[in-house]
């Protein structure tokens, strides 16, 4: 694809693990594309898979969501719900042929600032390659 | 008031933390341009004094109503933050910070895509602050006094640490005594310390302590309410004996029927009692209690002429029209220490368990080794003329515990040590005993362990490396096959008896725990802590503290360590006398709500209930949350279909526009 | 057999029963092939009732459609059962309604009419076109038999006239009733997805491009939403303002997040009914995407919806060791 | 105005005399035929019942801009005016009668700029029905398969070719453009064709006598009718959305990020939250209310207004209702009642 192209990503991160992942990430200075833009949610339970929809919609060539391992959420169980919730969306996003690469889910903790910057590489070098995706943007030219 | 949101954006350098690869003046100039953003300012370090009066004086002069922080992550200074608008007179919840430190300028080098990426955060800030709304922080009262579930060493523990403070305790027990197992052992590893001396002087304490209002045979049935005011019932069951009356003479166990004929459970099967008992000779409380499931009277309305025990009883204690009694009152603070099950043997029937009377579990040879135990104290199998003392002795261990195959993947922590003192003591009762001990691992790891494993080993205890397959019975004898996996050798040992070293396992009655406060539990089935580290003695329901076994296997001194943070978690609710509610928490639109009850199913805190609402005349169903509950996680509102459940302050309608500034190229 | 006099003396006998507000069942329509929702109050009005391979609709959608009127001042909401014709399928509707509490199993009184099938109307039209004149069918020792306006008759094998969701129907027997009209019907269907699998193989690009030409002939009428007794929301968050997720503008890009978020919404909970695909009058086939997800919950989580009252709903559970293949 | 001849074979040429102006044919999209731009070198398609979606599109877009906006500034864009050229071929005399029957209200009081715009740069060019679709009740309605009002151009299938009526000077200036492929019509043409509009009408099965019903209507008001018809309705948009003459609408602001658009998209009177207040309070609060209305506004409400039913009898709704309301069958309900 365009080596220029530059993939805007929007990311769903939860306030315990993966958003102090990615605090950490910036207090040990490991540096990552610039691509991905947060939004912090206390918890990827309350994510709404909707949420990602509307991000493609509003112009995102990627979406990120990312929470606690298995196990380890701050709220026991938010991140198995969002797990469920995010697998049928990703199912259903594919089937109606939105590519997979544009969309994924990540456990990152609030020890994994190194797996935070590797999660944001795969994530942005997926969107590189499969391009700008603006069948799905709401299109000012349709104004 | 005009609500019209009028944003100050204030941008931070961090010395050279930001400033360095994101341009500050375009990202202030840009800001500035956005909509209901009436000052955009930088400054060196935002959170220092004069940062803050920077912002709490364009709140004043300005009258700005909504705060945008454009400096490091939130996790840092929010509090900070937030406490800078509620000094100025603004809610703190009017706060919204872009991270663009930790999150921009520290991950990225590249000045002209920090700078851009900055610029985005902050728009997605302000996009979310301009339907910010303002968030109450609620505290409510709490009621100054204590649930504690449970009268084992963990619950005595608790209760007393908390009474001796100066605040009330309910104490609430399901079998006629305190004690718990602590009570049936015969000494303690590895001091060796009695068991008995050491707890019943405890055990007293607790029945005669102003603070502590003691209810032994007794069963929490309901608890409502939340953190600080929990509403508890309890069925106190007929024990058919007026305790005011009940000397604890004795007199009418003698008498009954049925005496020796029953099972003692404090002995666990190796002794009896009648069906008017008291579980063993130092219970507290020292009241007798008749057994409704076994005493002939209750069972079929005829005891001979009468019950004569009734008719013994010098004090005329006894009321076979005794009721069940339900008592209600208020705790602040609820300790579960409901203690465990031992594993049952037979479930391991290579053991032979079920099969063979000289293959006894630990518990039941602690009753026999024990002074007060059936036996006196004697090793002793077999009865009357057949009565002989084992001489080839074998325990083993792991029983239950580290084992897939039942289910237990987990160590039981105790079994090693009690094991080597178990050993010790058939030495010391049987000096010419032959002991050894089949095992996988030996784990000394507590204070003194290592030393008292050497002690029995230097005894003559043989310590053989290896899993048992199979007992099984050869004349006389039991015959263990096994391979020592130290010498790859196969070996049948034939021995006299075998002691199985039972694992710890959660109760079997812990659903009914669970059900009453919405516990967890973790894999091995025991409850869940809030947090393995930091918060062991606490749970996810505020409040509700955990003690003992009942989170998981451990010995008395680690059971009773537990017992006394619980009890200082309690006192710290209890002595502040206020708790602070979440303000980011959940709430309903109940004229939307689809009652299909989805939010009450995944709120993890048992939080959100279905109440009955009128909808112009029709009786509906709809969620309400429970404030003092919520933690504020959010799963509901990503689960409601209808959106009609939402999180202050992460609300749909405060989300859905960040991503729509963040989406634009 | 379908009897229609035991139909309609059961139909009799539970509208005059005091407990009974009023039954819903289907009657001959006004022409054609068409049959109607019929809502019966009073014993005089059974004999319209029929039951036939006409009967595609799917009445369990109209227990919650149906509006709670204000209660005038002073009175008392009338809380009488419905009684309700159900299909297997239709049934499997009001367990997942019971599921979630859209009702309560006291306000529904449920009877039972096990089908041997649907027909699709298109696939009728094509064989016999669409006639003014009312017409009827029935089953017939494995046929679908018409009996056309002019006193003809005409049958034709089931699988060439049954709808495609009656094909692979696996629950022709009501899985809840409180009476049965006659005996169950034997189980013909199974269902491996194949129409599903066959999209899913092929590439992003072309599954994107074959529904973008469906969603871009989507007109909004939300028919899909409307007939469907799983969306019963009163107020439907992609008609909502504040907060827009759905702008209302009809153009590809918004018609594809509306059908995308009916689908998802409906992601364990669609009881395969397929009345979105019926009344869609623009044919997009909605039933395709509904099955993508129907296969992937009874794939991934061994969960079937509309079966058991007391199960728990699948959004709303979850299990500590849930598939997570994708996950990073 | 002089009748012209079109030879079937021809009308690729004709179409293609025609590109300075955006040619609307029915076409399919997904598996529904309405009205759509012509791509490149199809030829237009005129075999055909009738679109399901009418093309009311072309003059009330389902979505249309209405002017832009960013958020706390204080200009704005209006968008009118700019609208292209256009000729729709091969519309249904019913679908253009609605034409007519909705510029009664758009230009009412004021003239609505955008609708107007786009109405005055479309050409219709009608076809002629000659099989007339089961539902279909125009000729109880002031129609007919041939009518011509609304039309400016109408062609009738003769078998190998159309009759070609210029009817307005907007079908004048078309037919002068295809000038070239166009011959001139023997009288036997135009006989043919009379006779097949004879004919065609004497086809349509479906008839309801109106008169009366327009005055009497609302006498109706409490009649338990309108809890009879509405009962299986499921309150969707198929039937006022596929309705020619049905107009309403909605007005938008679609904001994204800081900027937005007002825009007006199609709305329906069965739609719940059509007469929802902002208080929450809806004086229609259920589906008899909503029936009754669109009955009312149709055969009572916009005679009175305008002297014209707004109903074409095109029978969309009929043929598309997943419940089978058939407003012939509510107006006969109505007939008895009255």
């Amino acid at each position: 694809m365009n080596d220029k192209f530059e993939p805007n990503i929007v990311a769903f991160l939860c306030n315990w693990c993966s958003y102090a992942g990615a605090d950490l990430a910036g207090t040990s200075r490991i540096q990552y594309p610039a691509n991905l833009n947060i939004i912090r949610v206390m918890c990827t339970g309350r994510v709404n898979p909707l949420f990602v929809l509307n991000a493609f919609q509003q112009g995102a060539d990627g979406v990120l969501v990312s929470g606690c391992h298995p196990g380890d959420c701050h709220y026991m169980e938010g991140n198995y719900y969002a797990r469920r919730r995010f697998t049928l969306m990703r199912e259903l996003l594919e089937y109606v042929g939105v590519d997979p690469r544009r969309f994924h889910m990540s456990w990152v903790s609030a020890s994994e600032g190194a797996k935070w910057k590797e999660v944001v590489e795969e994530v942005v070098e997926n969107a590189k390659a499969v391009g700008p995706f603006d069948q799905f943007r709401r299109n000012k030219i349709n104004w | 008031m005009n609500n019209k949101p009028r944003i100050g954006v204030y941008v931070c350098h961090c010395g050279i933390n930001i400033a360095k690869t994101v341009e500050i003046d375009p990202v202030t100039e840009y800001a500035s341009q956005l909509p209901n953003v009436k000052v955009a300012r930088n400054y060196s370090y935002m959170c220092s004094d004069p940062g803050q009066l920077l912002i709490r004086e364009d709140i004043e002069k300005e009258g700005l109503n909504r705060i945008v922080v454009a400096s490091c992550s939130p996790r840092m200074h929010e509090l900070t933050f937030r406490k800078t608008l509620a000094e100025a007179g603004l809610n703190p919840y009017f706060l919204e910070m872009a991270n663009i430190r930790e999150q921009c300028s520290w991950v990225h080098e590249d000045v002209e895509e920090a700078t851009a990426k900055a610029r985005k955060l902050v728009a997605s800030s302000v996009a979310k602050a301009r339907l910010l709304e303002p968030l109450e922080e609620k505290e409510v009262d709490v009621e100054p006094a204590t649930l504690v579930i449970g009268g084992g060493i963990a619950g005595i523990q608790a209760a007393l640490d908390i009474a001796n403070a100066g605040f009330k305790v309910y104490m609430v027990e399901k079998t006629p005594s305190v004690g718990g197992t602590m009570a049936q052992l015969d000494k303690t590893f590895p001091t060796l310390d009695c068991s008995a001396c050491i707890l019943t002087p405890k055990m007293v304490d607790v029945a005669s302590h102003p603070n502590i209002e003691l209810m032994t045979y007794s069963q929490v049935e309901e608890i409502t309410g939340y953190v600080g005011n929990f509403e508890v019932k309890v069925r106190k069951k007929a024990r058919y004996i007026d305790m005011e009356k009940c000397t604890g003479c004795g007199i009418c166990a003698e008498e009954c029927r049925l005496k020796n004929r029953i099972p003692s459970e404090f002995d666990v099967g190796v002794g009896k009692r009648s069906a008017v008992y008291l579980p063993f000779p130092q219970a507290v409380p020292a009241k007798y209690t008749v057994d409704p499931e076994r005493c002939l009277f209750l069972t079929r309305g005829k005891c001979g002429e009468s019950p004569k025990c009734a008719d013994a009883c010098p004090s005329q204690a006894f009321d076979f029209e005794q009721a069940d009694e339900m008592v209600e009152f208020k705790v602040g603070a609820v300790i579960v220490a409901t203690g465990f099950d031992v594993f049952d043997a037979s479930r391991k029937p290579e053991y032979g368990y079920a099969d063979y009377d000289n293959v006894l579990t630990a518990l039941e040879m602690e009753r026999l080794v024990s002074a007060s135990g059936p036996t006196g104290g004697k090793i002793v199998l077999g009865k009357g003329d057949e009565a002989y003392t084992p001489k080839d002795i074998a325990f083993i261990k792991c029983v239950g515990s580290r084992d897939e195959s039942v289910g237990n993947e987990y160590c039981s922590r105790g079994c090693c040590m009690y094991t080597a003192k178990l050993a010790h003591l058939v030495h010391e009762k049987i000096p010419d005993a032959n002991v050894r001990i089949y095992y996988m691992d030996v784990r000394a790891f507590g204070k003194g362990f290592e030393e008292f494993y050497d002690r029995v080993r230097r005894e003559g205890v043989r310590y053989i490396r290896g899993n048992p397959s199979e007992i099984f019975k050869r004349g006389d004898k039991l015959v263990i096959k096994v391979e020592d996996t130290l010498t790859a050798k196969a070996l049948e040992d034939e021995v006299d008896l075998v002691v199985l070293a039972v694992g710890l396992e959660p109760r079997k009655d812990v659903r009914e725990i669970i059900d009453l406060l919405r516990l967890s539990q973790s894999g091995d089935r025991f409850f869940l802590e809030a947090h393995p580290k930091l918060a062991p003695v606490d749970t996810a329901t505020d409040g509700v503290y955990l003690a003992g076994c009942a989170q998981g296997p451990k010995d008395i001194p680690d059971t009773v360590a537990q017992a006394k943070g619980a009890a200082s978690s309690a006192l710290i609710l209890l002595s502040s006398g206020k708790v602070k509610v979440q303000a980011q928490i959940a709430i309903v639109n109940e004229a939307t709500c689809r009652s299909c009850g989805y939010c009450v199913e995944i709120c993890p805190y048992g939080a959100i209930e279905m109440v009955e609402a009128n909808r112009m005349g029709h009786i509906v169903s709809v969620a309400r949350v429970n404030e003092a509950l919520c933690k504020g996680c959010g799963a509901c509102v990503a689960g409601c279909f209808s959106g009609s459940i939402q999180q202050k302050s992460f609300k749909d309608a405060q989300i859905l526009p960040q991503l729509a500034v963040l989406g634009v190229k | 057999m379908v009897d229609l006099d035991k139909l309609r003396t059961v139909a009799k006998e539970t509208v005059s029963r005091d407990d009974v507000k009023y039954l819903i069942g289907w009657s001959q329509g006004t022409f054609g092939y068409r049959v109607s929702p019929h809502f019966v109050k009073t014993p005089q009005e059974v004999d319209s009732l029929t039951f036939s391979p006409l009967c595609s609709n799917n009445l369990a959608t109209y227990l919650t459609l149906t509006e709670k009127l204000p209660v005038p001042r002073g009175e008392e909401p009338d809380t009488r059962k419905v009684a309700l014709m159900v299909k297997g399928c239709d049934s499997r509707a009001v367990v997942q309604q019971l599921i979630e509490q859209g009702i309560t199993r006291e306000q529904v009184y449920i009877i039972g009419c096990p089908c041997q099938g649907v027909v699709d109307l298109q696939k009728v039209d094509e064989k016999l076109g669409e006639g003014v004149e009312p017409a009827q069918a029935s089953w017939e020792n494995g046929q679908i038999s018409f009996q056309l306006p002019d006193g003809k008759t005409e049958a034709f094998p089931r699988e060439d006239v049954l709808a495609d969701k009656c094909i692979t129907c696996r629950y022709p027997n009501p899985v809840l009733s409180d009476i049965l009209l006659w005996d169950e019907v034997e189980v013909w269907g199974s269902d491996d997805y194949e129409d599903v699998k066959e999209l899913d193989s092929k590439s992003p690009e072309e599954k994107w491009a074959f529904w973008q030409d469906k969603f871009s002939s989507c007109i909004r009428c939300y028919s899909c939403r409307n007939v469907c007794p799983m969306c019963y929301c009163e107020d439907c968050i992609l008609d909502r303002l504040n907060p827009t997720w759905m702008f209302r503008s009809n153009n590809v890009v918004e018609n594809t997040a509306f059908q995308v978020a009916r689908a998802f919404h409906l992601a364990g909970r669609c009881i395969e009914c397929g009345e979105c695909e019926r009344v869609c009058p623009v044919d997009i086939p909605l039933m395709k995407i509904n099955r993508k997800l129907y296969k992937e919950v009874r794939e991934k989580y061994e969960f079937e919806p509309g079966l058991d009252p007391e199960s728990k709903p699948l959004q709303a559970s979850y299990r500590p060791d849930d598939e997570e293949d994708f996950i990073l | 105005m002089e009748s012209l001849k079109l030879s079937k074979e021809k009308l690729g040429d004709f179409v293609s005399k025609l590109t300075d102006k955006e040619l609307l044919v029915p076409q399919k999209e997904g598996e529904a035929l309405k009205f759509a731009p012509l791509a490149g070198e199809d030829m237009p398609e005129l075999d055909y019942e009738n679109t399901s979606v009418p093309p009311k599109n072309a003059v009330f877009p389902h979505t249309e801009t209405m002017l832009q906006f960013e958020l706390g500034k204080m200009d704005m864009q209006v968008a009118a005016g700019d609208e292209k050229e256009k000729v729709l071929l091969g519309v249904r005399p019913c679908d253009a009668r609605a034409m007519v029957i909705i510029d009664n209200l758009f230009t009412w009081d004021v003239d609505d700029p955008y609708y107007v715009d786009k109405r005055e740069k479309s050409t219709v060019v009608g076809l002629a029905c000659h099989e007339p679709c089961s539902n279909c009740f125009c000729t109880s309605v002031g129609g007919g398969p041939a009518s011509t009002e609304g039309l400016d151009v109408l062609l009738t299938d003769l078998g190998d070719s159309y009759l070609v009526q210029p009817l307005s000077e907007k079908g004048e200036v078309l037919c002068q453009a295809g000038a070239d492929v166009l011959e001139k019509a023997s009288d036997a043409d135009i006989q043919g064709a009379e006779k097949a509009h004879e004919e065609a009408a004497n086809k349509i099965s479906r008839h309801i006598d109106t008169a009366g019903i327009p005055e009497n209507l609302p006498s109706l008001w409490e009649h338990e009718l309108w809890e009879e018809v509405s009962r299986s309705c499921l309150g969707c948009g198929i039937c006022t959305f596929l309705c020619p003459p049905c107009h309403c609408f909605d007005m938008q602001d679609e904001v994204e990020g800081f900027e937005g658009r007002r825009c007006r998209t199609w709305d329906s009177c069965m739609f719940s939250e059509y007469t929802m207040h902002a208080s929450g309070h809806n004086p229609r609060h259920s589906r008899r209310e909503r029936t009754r209305n669109r009955i009312n506004h149709k055969y009572s409400y916009y005679v009175d207004k305008f002297d014209v039913i707004a109903c074409v009898g095109c029978g969309r709704c009929i043929n598309l209702c997943p419940v089978n309301i058939d407003i012939l069958d509510i107006l006969s309900k109505v007939r008895e009642a009255l």
